[in-house]
């Protein structure tokens, strides 16, 4: 067995290709300092004083996106790269990672949204009678996990980050050790998704086996056998279905979001699924452009929009009963999901384009639908429909930006909601030019049904319109709070805002392709 | 500037109501009052540039100037790249489509010029497009270029009517609302939100920015509806909202599939103009059919009207008149604006024809007859509302001058008439609480300076000579004749004269509700010490009893404002029928 | 502008000016300015009696007698361009037969004004109702001016408001209302038929102008369109055009299909009816046929044979049967006002039979006489019934000695309109009962012989009942006993403003006819042979002036537009608007000669027949055996149901439109109400109950979409069974799903 | 040269025993009610996964990678054991029974 083994001399140079693209990694690095600190620190802090972690948090977060932002100036204003090693330089660390606009793009997504959970967990109620240290930790590490899978351009490091966003999830669905629906939930949860997992990377050996590596880029599986390379492929996608809630793997999605603390639905809802999202894109990316599968993209292409329509429909269907705001907008989430898939099955670029465009958007609404949730659950203590009665007459403020964020999840034009799914709408009409016969019909079905999923979303949206407004009941009101009303408030206005004035978005994602 | 101003200023008052504290009930009255009569006194200056001999710069010279700054604006080396390439392409009107050459193609891209090109060609098929040569105060601003939308809005002829009268009835409305007392700041703002959006709706000329207005008019008539209005006023609110997003949701897919269908794929109205009919006849027939059923639902034709007598019988009146009086010609104006000049081929289509035919009929003649079978005042208005919108599809499937024409002051005239009546069924309700025709009885006695205006109302809706009604009317029925004489669809001529039985149809549920309320004896004491109309109602009614009058008798007026933008559709369309 | 323009659109807006002052500001006058109206109708009358004088005073050229035709037009609508150019002006008119329905518009409007100052004194609205007077006298002016048959459609629909106003003046009443609205309807629907009329005209003609019209007709635009309506059945387009363009005049002149209305609408105070129902609006009708007549008798008109024409047959045959019917429905009425409404209905159709037989000018000879008496009749039972406030005439009675004005003029006038000799209505009813049998003798030899006879059968036999009902008024209100003796003491003569109407109208009723031609038919004589005119000169002023030639010769040639402004057209020689002299002229006239003798009989004879029979049943032995009871029983109850017509339609149309609108109604609320109704909690909690089926059909199609969707939603939340092991295997199940989904494509 | 099934153990052995084992811990998930038996079957789906990586870098063209993969997987395995373990401590403290099908109070 003489598998080469390296010298010293041969080794120094990787050490230098190592060092050198730390310089490219100092956001997560920093997130490491900041999960370290936090839990130091929970030894010394007395049980009250836990709460205030918070700030080191945020700092933390808001520091880490400071970061993404001047790693991303950096790169373009010609700062040195790191040369040397057999990958060039976007791919960092033998190209198990790599750090191009699309990973920056999503990692800013990324981090505004944790900045938005970690407001939430400091307002929400029912954290005051726990240590917060391990809930930071746990949720920092997770999104440690969701920057490497954004990176990711091998699959075994996706399997890796998924495991390191997945596991302490777990843990936070459960944080409220004495409510059974949040044991419960984390039972369902890790359960459902040690399986998902396991199904994953048993695809992934087989594709190892047969592709000899795991990058990315190799994958090509055009020349097997059509069932075997269809399973493959099915069960690995299983994988990163469970982390987007799409079709197959959505099952969880009512159950633990109704569970979980808020923040943690929010947290599940919007952040982990934009990082599953991205690693999807990366992942149809490599297929579209090794040449190995453009031949047989259709059957793909159909396949994804099978998946895409019947998320869609699950999803709103599913919501028009739902009495819990919690578990309406967990089907309203997989409904979002279905949208994004539409983005995604045109395997086009203009169709990576609208997909970031949405998440960005959709990372925006469902947090301040979320936490507006939060507020009027915590005022109220009543997890239903009914707790928003009368909302719009006792807080004013709160209902309105509550519409706004209902009107962008209906996708009423001016607001952000409403230019994401025009442009997921125009992608797919985009693509029927280049499409062979038979698929420019199942297409344009799509179309049809996503359209009229959006009649149908209008109901039960509107459900909680009509309990705001329409409702003559008493409601106790919600307690003034800086921090909510600004959080509110700069997520109202980016909805509104990025329906009006989106062309830097645009450009934002075309950049990334 | 004039028309931006006329949009955004109702918004920027509405802004203005949001920081006003709720208690000041009087200041935002006074506030929202304010908003709307400048708005209407910017859009009487708009339409003044219709009346006065120098209407100003015209679109087409507007563009060719605008082409010349933006040439010149670039560097040299890239203007004389550009000039020669430009000279190469034909812009005249029916420009099927504008490609590059592979070598042009990699020139302009070399030099980045891509999104400049794409604006220059837009610029240019707009301003050969004869529809341009009507159109005024044209403002063209880059909105997001990534998309090619900018924000595109002009005035012409068959815009003007109703921006006038959305501004007119936006600031009676507000003046008859001034006894709203429940959250004023909430209806005010919706109000003035609803206002301008109408205005927006009118004088967009970019589809995108179109669809934008379109929906935003959706939202304050939910709420509007749904908290100010009467008993099952959230099930009506619910059912208007679907209806419209149905429809809407349809012109959105219509309107992405032209956008990526066009050759130089744009949103710009006008140059789509020009483009039209490059398309296929049946590309051109889905999106008419698409189109169609988004504007259908809005107007409403006879299978999506359900939704207009429950809106109707639940909305508070104000919001009746504004939904009567605008709202329905919303759909009639995207008729005009964006079916028959974007598809062109399909709208002479035998199928459509016959069915804008066959579904104006049964308009008139359904919508009177269920208008006979009504027992609320209000619902009756509503079906007499859908029967008087059956004359524009009518007017529209003959596509003679006389008959589109009609059609266009069939929409106007319809707007003031049927908010008179909406403003004569609230006075009524204010007094009576109730709306059951048959309960009322003898007002005519109680109020007769309210009785003579509401002669005036109903007289018009009936379409009496001397009134406005009369005047679309004619103009339609004798339009449609002159359109169905002719070779093609003369076996349609039956249809106009089942359509003729209207009038009298008309005449029969009017005069009846007339004998019901206003005549005979007063049927319960109540009613005795009913008040004549005070300040608030009678300024509200008498400028457009007296527009009623004045249109019916002299109809020059409105018509010369009218003519020339309709006869370019007419005459657009017959340049490419041959 | 000319001078008679000028004049004529003074007439014209003076009115209009008094109706908008008086709506307004009128209650505020001394006197609620009921003087305002009354001195513009006044101005108004005084012009137009100087147009007539003036008519009079020209020396006949060889074009015929009377004024020189005027026109002058205003663009009122412009539409499209080149072929499909619409362009409508408005335009002023004035041609003899203008000048002398002026001249009776304006009298009698103005005696109206004037008795009704007396006779509504006192009324809550006096106000309004002469503001509506002045209203209805301007659009009555204005459809005689308008030198264009769409403005003629324009002023008749307003002249219908203007009767929907005035006879549901007494608005608390609900009979008054329903009779409004019923007026209005019926002549809704006789503006139906005329419009359509005028769209076909239109059509052909391209504009709506008479010069033009009459162009088309002459020229030959008409001769070969024809319209088939059913398989079989193909009528020449210009019938077509005519018979429906009569719909209006019957609408409006109460012609038999469409009668219904006239009877109701004596619930409008009596100087209502009088204006209405006896001078102006019915006569609308006459005047149209009358204007419209060459239009009617088609291309023969323009070869002098005015017999030939179908349009003119039916037009004879319908106004035949009208009158006998409404004057055999007036013998059985016992309210006075419903009596003369009917007889007004049997004159009306008397003067279409004189219309439909070729002698128009002798229908509106017959039109200028009747105005003056029936006005003056309706006046006299006005005063009869402002005096004993009942319209009954079983509580009249022995009247005549009480009230000697009114029975004085009374008596003239049903003389007059019963065709006792040497009175107006004599000459105009023999006139046109003459023709009639001309007419008869004209198509005797052809195969139909009998049909050509019937509207001179129909003429005498309506000639003999009117004189019977009329003198049954003349017994049964002014002689014999008074049959209710409280209301006989109360019965006063009324005062001044109400008699002196009556007293001109009953001079006119004498001298509109009888004595004037006398005098000027010896001036028109010498004057025809000095100017060498070519046309026979009648005995009766009337004729000279309202002749077929002087229609349309003439005419103006109208405006045209020149360089976007209107100038008039230059006067080419339009020889095709002539009348050349042709057989069937000298035909006629021979018939005409020969049947003058037999006619002046035969109506002397019925007129004395109806006196002594009316006499003998209710003044006479007769009188006592109530034939009413007894044998004629029968008749009499069909007469009083006036031939269950009304019944008819209230079974038929009335019931049918409102069945169909509830079915409409039904249709609309439950089956086509098909939006997405989610919002229905009901639907949902019922939806749950299994074999609810009949509840969907009822629900209508929306709500079913919308009840199946919220099952969908309800069924599909199940899967959500909330176990682990069930959302595993069903994620496995749905990768094998997709999987063959991908197999299969590929 | 024949290749006789039952003497040369090839790479087919490996992945048909790592498929045996991989449909065996589905039906282990699938089947019991106790949590615990299902983690077990979640081991048992991870380790015919490290079992697939280690056959194919043995006898696949790959480099090293796939042991490396293996061993990753392993440490994954155990965190994911811990963790699952932690939780259905809470929840048998909670609800003192780990039936999966019992704890199911959330559903549609």
């Amino acid at each position: 067995m003489d598998k080469t083994t390296l010298t010293f001399e041969q080794f120094q140079p990787l050490i230098a290709r190592f060092l050198a693209d730390c310089q490219w990694f100092w956001p997560e690095l920093l997130l490491i300092v900041v999960i370290a600190l936090l839990l130091l620190s929970d030894l010394f802090l007395p049980r009250s004083k836990s709460r205030n972690l918070f700030f080191l948090a945020m700092l933390g977060t808001v520091a880490a996106l400071l970061l993404v932002a001047w790693d991303l100036f950096r790169q373009t204003h010609g700062a040195v790269l790191p040369k040397g090693g057999e990958y060039p330089f976007p791919y960092l660390f033998q190209g198990m990672v790599i750090a191009d606009k699309f990973a920056y793009f999503c990692k800013i997504v990324v981090l505004a949204g944790t900045i938005g959970v970690i407001a939430m967990s400091y307002k929400e109620k029912r954290f005051n009678d726990y240590t917060m240290g391990e809930y930071y930790t746990l949720l920092l590490s997770s999104v440690l996990g969701m920057l490497l899978m954004v990176s990711a351009t091998d699959m075994l490091m996706f399997y890796l980050a998924m495991e390191l966003t997945s596991i302490p999830s777990y843990l936070l669905v459960g944080y409220h050790r004495d409510d059974p629906k949040g044991l419960e939930a984390s039972l369902k949860y890790i359960i459902y998704g040690a399986v998902a997992s396991g199904i994953m990377i048993y695809g992934l050996s087989w594709i190892y086996g047969v592709t000899g590596s795991l990058k990315i880029s190799q994958i090509s599986l055009g020349h097997f056998d059509k069932l075997f390379s269809g399973l493959v492929l099915l069960m690995v996608f299983a994988g990163i279905a469970y982390k987007i809630s799409t079709v197959p793997m959505q099952f969880w999605v009512p159950d633990v979001y109704e569970g979980a603390p808020t923040p943690v639905t929010a947290f599940l809802a919007v952040t982990s699924k934009a990082a599953g999202f991205a690693f999807l894109l990366r992942l149809v990316h490599a297929l579209r452009v090794s040449e190995a599968l453009p031949a047989s993209l259709p059957p793909y292409i159909f396949a994804f929009a099978v998946i895409a329509a019947l998320t869609m429909t699950i999803g709103n269907f599913m919501a028009l009963n739902q009495k819990n705001v919690k578990r309406l907008l967990a089907f309203s989430a997989i409904a979002h999901a279905g949208y994004l898939m539409m983005g995604v099955c045109v395997f086009s670029d203009q169709g990576q384009t609208a997909t970031l465009f949405y998440l960005a958007g959709y990372m925006l609404m469902n947090l301040g639908a979320f936490y507006i949730a939060m507020i009027v659950a915590n005022a109220t203590d009543d997890d239903n429909l009914t707790g928003f009665n009368g909302l719009g007459t006792s807080a004013p403020f709160f209902a309105g930006s509550m519409s706004i964020m209902l009107f962008s999840l209906i996708g009423i034009p001016p607001t952000v909601g409403f230019v994401g799914k025009f442009q997921l709408i125009a992608s797919v009409l985009s693509s029927l030019q280049t499409v062979p016969g038979w698929l420019r019909l199942s297409l344009i079905l799509l179309v049809l049904i996503a359209v009229l999923n959006t009649v149908v979303s209008l109901y039960y949206y509107a459900r909680i319109l009509k309990a705001m407004y329409f409702e003559e009941s008493k409601h106790p009101g919600i307690a003034p709070s800086a921090l909510n009303t600004v959080t509110v408030f700069v997520l109202a206005a980016g909805t509104l805002g990025l329906g009006i004035f989106f062309n830097w978005l645009i450009e934002g994602a075309k950049g990334t392709l | 500037m004039l028309l931006s101003l006329a949009i955004f200023l109702p918004l920027m008052a509405a802004l203005v109501i949001l920081f006003i504290p709720a208690r000041y009930k009087q200041a935002i009255k006074i506030v929202s009052l304010i908003g709307a009569s400048l708005c209407f006194y910017v859009t009487l200056h708009v339409t003044g540039a219709f009346f006065s001999r120098e209407p100003g710069e015209t679109m087409d010279h507007f563009f060719d100037n605008k082409v010349e700054m933006t040439l010149s604006s670039l560097k040299v080396e890239e203007q004389n790249a550009l000039r020669p390439i430009l000279a190469a392409k034909n812009f005249a009107y029916p420009a099927k489509s504008v490609t590059l050459t592979e070598a042009e193609q990699k020139a302009i891209h070399g030099l980045k010029l891509d999104h400049v090109w794409q604006q220059l060609v837009e610029m240019k098929l707009a301003s050969g497009v004869p529809q341009a040569k009507k159109m005024l105060m044209t403002e063209y601003y880059e909105w997001i270029p990534s998309f090619n939308i900018y924000y595109f809005v002009a005035v012409d002829g068959l815009s003007v009517s109703l921006v006038f009268l959305s501004a007119l009835l936006g600031m009676l409305c507000i003046i008859y609302s001034w006894n709203i007392e429940k959250a004023t700041k909430g209806f005010f703002s919706l109000f003035l939100l609803l206002i301008s959006a109408l205005m927006g709706v009118f004088l967009s000329l970019d589809f995108f920015l179109f669809y934008v207005f379109w929906e935003v008019v959706l939202l304050p008539m939910y709420f509007l509806i749904g908290i100010w209005g009467g008993p099952r006023r959230i099930y009506a609110a619910i059912k208007f909202f679907i209806y419209t997003l149905i429809g809407s949701v349809l012109m959105l897919v219509a309107m992405i599939a032209l956008y990526y269908f066009s050759s130089p794929q744009t949103f710009n109205v006008i140059s789509l103009m020009s483009l039209a009919p490059g398309f296929s006849h049946d590309f051109q027939w889905w999106i008419f059919l698409a189109l169609f059923i988004g504007f259908a639902i809005k107007v409403p034709v006879f299978p999506f009207h359900t939704w207009l007598p429950d809106a109707h019988v639940e909305a508070p009146t104000p919001v009746s008149v504004i939904l009567a009086g605008v709202l329905l010609k919303m759909g009639g104006y995207g008729f005009f604006r964006f079916n028959f000049p974007i598809a062109p081929s399909a709208s002479q289509d035998p199928f459509f024809v016959w069915m804008l035919a066959i579904l104006g009929v049964i308009n008139i003649v359904y919508g009177a007859f269920c208008a006979m079978a009504q027992k609320d005042f209000k619902s009756l208005v509503a079906y007499s509302s859908i029967s008087h919108m059956g004359y524009i599809l009518l007017g529209m499937a003959a596509f003679t001058y006389a008959s589109m024409q009609g059609a266009v002051l069939q929409m106007f005239n319809h707007g003031l008439s049927s908010a008179l009546m909406f403003l004569l069924v609230g006075v009524v309700y204010e007094r009576a609480h109730h709306r059951r025709i048959d309960d009322f009885g003898g007002i005519g006695l109680q109020m007769p300076y309210y009785t003579g205006i509401a002669m005036v109302g109903f007289f018009a809706s009936l379409g009496l000579p001397g009134l406005n009604g009369f005047i679309s009317e004619i103009m339609v029925f004798l339009g449609t004749y002159q359109g169905f004489s002719v070779a093609p669809n003369t076996d349609k001529m039956i249809l106009l004269y089942i359509a003729l039985s209207g009038i009298v149809l008309t005449a029969v549920y009017i005069l009846w509700t007339i004998q019901r309320v206003y005549m005979g004896e007063v049927k319960n004491e109540h009613y005795k010490e009913f008040k004549d109309i005070n300040a608030r109602e009678a300024i509200s009614m008498i400028p457009i009893a007296i527009l009623c009058i004045v249109l019916g008798v002299f109809p020059k007026l409105i018509l010369d404002v009218l003519q020339p933008s309709v006869d370019v559709i007419v005459d657009m369309m017959k340049m490419l029928g041959k | 502008m000319d001078t008679t323009i000028l004049i004529s659109s003074i007439i014209l807006f003076l009115p209009l000016v008094a109706f908008i002052v008086q709506i307004h500001i009128g209650r505020f006058f001394k006197r609620e300015g009921d003087w305002l109206p009354t001195s513009a109708v006044g101005i108004g009358l005084l012009l137009s009696l100087y147009l007539f004088a003036t008519m009079l005073g020209t020396h006949p050229t060889e074009h015929g007698a009377g004024l020189k035709p005027v026109m002058q037009e205003w663009e009122w609508i412009r539409a499209g361009s080149g072929l499909g150019l619409l362009d409508i002006r408005f335009g002023i008119y004035v041609d003899n037969l203008t000048v002398v329905m002026l001249v009776v518009v304006t009298l009698v409007s103005f005696l109206v004004h004037v008795y009704s100052m007396g006779y509504m004194h006192g009324e809550e609205r006096y106000n309004r109702f002469f503001a509506y007077l002045g209203l209805f006298t301007f659009s009555m002016l204005g459809l005689v001016l308008s030198s264009n048959l769409l403005f003629v459609y324009i002023f008749w629909e307003l002249v219908g408001v203007c009767s929907y106003l005035l006879i549901g003046f007494y608005i608390h009443k609900d009979s008054a209302a329903a009779a409004a609205k019923k007026a209005f309807i019926t002549n809704r629907v006789g503006d139906l038929g005329f419009l359509i009329g005028i769209l076909i005209t239109v059509g052909v003609a391209g504009s709506t102008m008479f010069s033009d019209v009459f162009a088309s007709v002459a020229t030959g635009m008409w001769d070969n369109k024809t319209i088939h309506l059913t398989s079989g059945l193909s009528v020449s387009l210009l019938t077509f055009a005519g018979l429906l363009m009569f719909m209006g005049p019957m609408g409006k002149s109460a012609q038999f299909p469409l009668h219904v209305w006239l009877p109701d609408a004596m619930e409008g105070p009596t100087p209502v009816s009088a204006l209405i129902h006896a001078a102006t609006m019915v006569a609308a009708g006459v005047y149209l046929v009358g204007r419209m007549f060459p239009f009617f008798t088609g291309p023969g008109f323009f070869q002098g044979n005015f017999f030939d024409s179908p349009v003119l047959l039916s037009i004879a045959l319908i106004g035949g049967f009208t009158a006998i019917m409404a004057a055999t429905i007036a013998v059985a009425q016992t309210d006075i006002k419903k009596v003369l409404a009917y007889s007004t209905v049997s004159q009306l159709g008397f003067m279409m039979i004189g219309c439909g037989v070729g002698t128009f000018a002798f229908a509106l000879f017959h039109l200028f006489t009747h105005a003056f008496f029936k006005a003056c009749l309706f006046l006299g039972a006005g005063s009869v019934i402002h005096a004993i406030h009942s319209q009954e005439m079983c509580d009249m009675g022995g009247l005549r000695k009480k009230m000697p004005v009114t029975y004085w003029t009374f008596l003239i006038s049903t003389c007059a309109i019963a065709g006792v000799p040497f009175l107006s209505g004599f000459y105009s009813k023999e006139g046109i009962l003459t023709q009639a049998l001309a007419y008869a003798f004209y198509h005797g030899h052809s195969p139909q012989w009998f049909v050509y006879a019937l509207p001179f059968i129909f003429g005498i036999c309506a000639a003999a009942f009117t004189a019977f009902y009329m003198f049954r008024i003349i017994w049964l209100t002014f002689h014999g006993h008074p049959r209710d003796e409280h209301k006989y003491e109360h019965a006063h003569e009324s005062h001044f403003a109400m008699a002196m109407p009556l007293v001109v109208l009953s001079f006119l009723a004498i001298v509109s006819a009888g004595i004037l031609p006398g005098i000027l038919t010896g001036k028109a004589k010498s004057d025809a042979h000095e100017a060498k005119a070519a046309h026979a000169v009648s005995e009766f002023w009337f004729v000279n002036y309202i002749s077929p030639a002087a229609l349309v010769e003439s005419m103006p040639a109208g405006y045209e537009w020149v360089g976007g402004k209107l100038q008039p057209r230059t006067a080419k020689e339009q020889n095709f608007l002539k009348i050349q002299e042709s057989k069937a002229v000298a035909e006629m006239h021979h018939c005409h000669t020969q049947a003058h003798l037999p006619t002046l009989l035969a109506s002397i004879f019925v007129a004395s027949l109806g006196i002594f029979l009316s006499w003998l049943c209710f003044l006479g032995p007769w009188h006592s055996k109530n034939l009413v009871r007894g044998p004629l029983k029968a008749y009499h109850k069909v007469l009083v149901n006036l031939y269950y017509i009304d019944w008819f339609y209230l079974k038929t149309v009335v019931a049918l439109t409102y069945l169909a609108s509830k079915i409409c109604g039904w249709f609309d609320h439950t089956v086509v109400d098909f939006l997405v109704n989610m919002w229905g909690w009901i639907t949902v909690r019922t939806s749950d109950v299994a074999g609810k089926v009949d509840y969907y059909g009822v629900d209508g199609t929306v709500r079913m979409t919308g009840a199946v969707t919220l099952k969908l939603g309800q069924k599909s939340v199940k899967i959500q069974t909330g176990r682990v092991q069930d959302y595993i295997a069903l994620s496995l199940m749905l990768v094998v799903l997709v999987l063959f989904v991908f197999m299969l494509l590929v | 040269m024949n290749f006789n099934w039952l003497t040369d153990i090839g790479l087919t052995h490996y992945l048909t025993v790592s498929v045996v084992i991989f449909s065996l811990g589905i039906a282990v998930i699938l089947a019991k009610r106790n949590a615990i038996a299902i983690l077990m079957g979640i081991e048992l789906l991870l380790n015919a996964a490290c079992l697939n990586f280690v056959a194919f870098s043995h006898f696949g063209n790959g480099a090293q990678s796939g042991q490396v993969v293996a061993v990753f997987i392993i440490v994954i395995a155990a965190a994911e054991a811990a963790v699952a373990l932690a939780i259905i401590v809470c929840v048998y403290r909670m609800f003192n029974l780990i039936a999966v099908d019992q704890i199911a109070k959330m559903k549609e």
